[in-house]
């Protein structure tokens, strides 16, 4: 199988404490990869790591075919990642937003309407300066340049916190949408239901590596059993 | 001589000297907090014998 | 840390900076004749232009290291310590290139101070250089701080000509020569200029003493800083087993886990 | 990267049409300098006007600070710094583009601020040429090197006391030359031969380089 993202012995040090300290994880097209762990966990990091904003201060790492520890910034652009910061200027509108995220990737500037529109964010709302803006408004401007901006590899931490159930969807149907089409999800989640975004295979992370890792049908009863898999259970 | 001459070597010769004692003692404090990472790296070593 | 040879050249060169510095001294207050116009003031030549050249000469290293940092086939966290201990060893001969400066100029001048064109360059770079300091003093990620500090360094370093050429032109373009600007190299020969020499010798030694000096306590506190990075991440790697034991010891106990930093 | 720096300088100014920090915060306090340095020198029409351009220039020099240090700020709210690194957005193209910013700002507010100088200090203005050139690259050097600087300490928790401390000695020069060049103008004594002229233009061109080859690291590092 083709690697999208593929980390061995991955340590992350970022502000001279250890976020990541040996991580090894693989993962191809059309997975929806749910990314559990306690907080503090290091399961953030890791998402920050693949999309190139953390520096690897060990290890080697390769997302979409390119060595990020070497040239971290070659496949950023490439790399969607929906966190807890949403990358937004405060003092321009949701509309100036998504057109600048467009314009800075070169993407098809086109786009943003239809993508503004389909997380609900047309008329009044469009031209609205974010620092109005409620969490859940931001979170669907940063969501709309991301579809707009179609990335291969889809990073999602909590991407349904303050999010309405409609969005909700809207995301997942999206997601969904381009998962069928080849793209890879790394899906950081504390939730138990996750709409209809099914993973297809559950990771845990702890102490700053991954701990466990399963296919779905086994992360059921994993998770029923409370027993971190220390070492075990790796299918790399 | 005139004083002035005077108080230059004093100035130079005294923030040298002063300066120097401030790293030996930095050294001799760098030193210390250094002992017990060489402990652990020797482990399989006898180790210091007091 | 760093091997005995090292540490045995440290000592051979600081047991010979101590004489060369007493025989400067001995030689400048003492032996060499004063001087016909400056008088017994000239006896400060051997130590006022010497620091000078130690100030600029810890800036160059300071420099050359930060380049190597910088340049990414050479990059090695000992050239970042490298820089920080020549230019904290440089700022303290900044100092005493002012203060005897200006301790030479009070008698020669009439004044403490003077809008001399190297006297402000050199207050300058006094300056450059402790806000060279204070970025490297805030706290950082090691990497971070060493590829900032490189880029401050290297740039301190190039403006330095800039700053000179200014002030020089400053000095000279529009004021006439009203102001009292006595030139402070008188003319030099035989068992004076001798001493200068020595003088020269003798503080690049206490140079390359301190540097020697600076850097080895910098490679230990990096060494201690490795250790306890080495010790955390061991630390972080048991954190899954430890929460395993918490959780069945004590049941529903969902505190945040984080290691306590050392 | 011209197309980026364009971008980005577009952007910046937009959030400066919004916000109007310049307008309504850096401005006024350029203005509150060149008032206070009249309390403390003395109000009589030869001292001030001899002392006019050292003056003016010391006003623009106090305002670059915060201004340099505004433009690092708009990236630090939301992370949106980050932003630009994920979208892929040239290094050297967000150094310009900053530069570009913060030189139109700076440029008008020069502009407004020798209205401020004529008027209260009751200088005669002349020598054009000269005068412009010089402020057109002191500006552009001051915007170069602020913005660098600014940037290096922009990761540390004390970065509002440190930007002064290691901008101001390295802007120096231009404080200097842009002085010097100013009354080489008013009094006549020179025109766009001006040595002056040719130092601000060195550092211009200097800091302009340094910035673009190594605001990248700084972004990365």
């Amino acid at each position: 199988m083709q690697s999208l993202v593929s980390f061995k012995n991955v340590i992350v040090v970022s502000g001279n404490f250890p976020v990541l300290t040996g991580l090894d994880f693989e993962a191809g097209p059309g997975e929806i990869v749910l990314v559990t762990g306690r907080n503090g966990a290091g399961k953030t990091s890791f998402l920050r790591a693949v999309a190139g904003l953390l520096r690897i201060t060990r290890g080697s790492a390769r997302v979409l075919g390119v060595d990020i520890v070497a040239n971290p910034g070659d496949a950023r652009h490439r790399v969607g990642l929906l966190g807890h910061e949403s990358f937004l200027y405060e003092d321009l509108t949701a509309r100036e937003n998504v057109n600048f995220v467009l314009k800075a990737t070169r993407s098809d500037p086109s786009g943003a309407d239809s993508a503004m529109a389909s997380v609900g964010l047309a008329g009044r709302l469009a031209d609205l300066r974010v620092v109005k803006m409620s969490a859940g408004q931001r979170k669907k401007v940063a969501l709309a340049a991301l579809l707009a901006r179609n990335p291969e590899l889809w990073l999602l931490d909590e991407p349904h916190a303050s999010l309405d159930s409609w969005t909700r969807e809207v995301l997942d149907s999206t997601v969904n949408a381009k998962v069928a089409a080849g793209a890879t999800v790394l899906l950081v989640s504390h939730e138990a239901q996750h709409g209809s975004l099914v993973p297809t295979r559950v990771v845990e992370v702890g102490g700053g590596k991954i701990v466990g890792d399963s296919l779905l049908s086994e992360a059921i009863v994993a998770e029923e059993t409370v027993k971190p898999k220390q070492e075990s259970g790796h299918v790399a | 001589m005139n004083g002035y001459v005077e108080a230059g070597y004093l100035a130079v010769l005294g923030v040298l000297a002063g300066y120097s004692a401030l790293l030996l003692g930095r050294s001799r404090k760098a030193k210390k907090a250094l002992i017990p990472v060489r402990v652990k790296e020797k482990k399989s070593d006898p180790g210091p014998t007091e | 840390m760093e091997s005995n040879g090292y540490r045995w050249t440290r000592k051979l060169v600081g047991s010979l900076s101590l004489i060369l510095v007493a025989a400067t001294v001995v030689l400048g207050l003492w032996i060499t004749p004063p001087d016909v116009v400056q008088g017994q003031l000239v006896r400060l030549i051997y130590v006022h232009p010497p620091v000078a050249w130690v100030a600029y000469l810890a800036y160059g290293v300071t420099s050359i290291a930060s380049v190597l940092y910088l340049w990414k086939r050479t990059r090695n966290i000992k050239w970042d310590l490298l820089a920080a201990s020549s230019a904290e060893v440089g700022v303290v001969f900044t100092g005493l290139t002012l203060v005897t400066g200006s301790i030479w100029g009070k008698p020669a001048w009439g004044v403490w101070w003077t809008w001399d064109a190297r006297l402000t360059t050199t207050a300058l770079l006094f300056v450059l250089y402790l806000g060279y300091l204070a970025l490297r003093s805030v706290p950082a990620d090691s990497h971070q701080r060493a590829v900032r500090s490189a880029i401050a360094g290297l740039i301190a370093f190039i403006d330095v000509p800039i700053v000179h050429q200014s002030v020089v032109w400053w000095r000279t373009l529009h004021q006439s020569a009203t102001v009292l600007n006595p030139s402070l190299s008188p003319k030099i020969h035989g068992e004076m200029a001798m001493t200068l020499l020595l003088g020269f010798i003798s503080f690049t030694f206490v140079y390359a003493w301190m540097l020697m000096h600076r850097y080895e306590i910098a490679s230990m506190q990096q060494q201690v800083l490795d250790a306890e990075l080495e010790q955390m991440i061991q630390e972080r790697q048991r954190e899954p087993e430890l929460e395993f034991q918490r959780v069945h010891v004590k049941d529903g106990n969902d505190q945040i886990n984080q290691p306590s930093k050392v | 990267m011209w197309r980026d720096a364009r971008l980005i300088a577009a952007k910046d100014l937009k959030i400066e049409l919004r916000t109007k920090v310049t307008a309504n915060q850096i401005l006024p306090f350029a203005f509150v300098v060149l008032i206070v340095f009249a309390f403390a020198l003395d109000t009589s029409p030869g001292t001030l006007q001899k002392v006019a351009p050292g003056l003016f220039w010391l006003a623009v020099l106090f305002s670059s600070i915060l201004s340099v240090e505004r433009t690092v700020a708009i990236e630090l709210d939301d992370n949106a710094g980050d932003g630009l690194l994920v979208y892929g957005v040239d290094h050297g193209g967000i150094f310009l583009g900053k530069v570009v910013a913060v030189f139109v700002q700076l440029f008008l507010l020069e502009v407004l601020l020798l209205l401020g100088v004529v008027v209260l200090y009751g200088s005669k203005v002349g020598g054009w040429p000269l005068m412009l050139a010089s402020t057109f690259f002191a500006t552009l050097g001051l915007s170069a090197a602020g913005v660098t600087y600014s940037q290096l300490a922009s990761a540390s928790r004390a970065k509002q006391t440190l930007v002064p401390l290691l901008f101001v000695p390295v802007a120096s020069p231009v404080l200097l030359a842009g002085t010097k060049a100013w009354q080489d103008a008013l009094s006549g004594t020179s025109s766009i031969g001006d040595p002056w002229l040719r130092l601000l233009i060195v550092f211009a061109v200097v800091y302009l380089a340094l910035g673009a080859i190594f605001f990248g690291s700084i972004l990365e590092g």
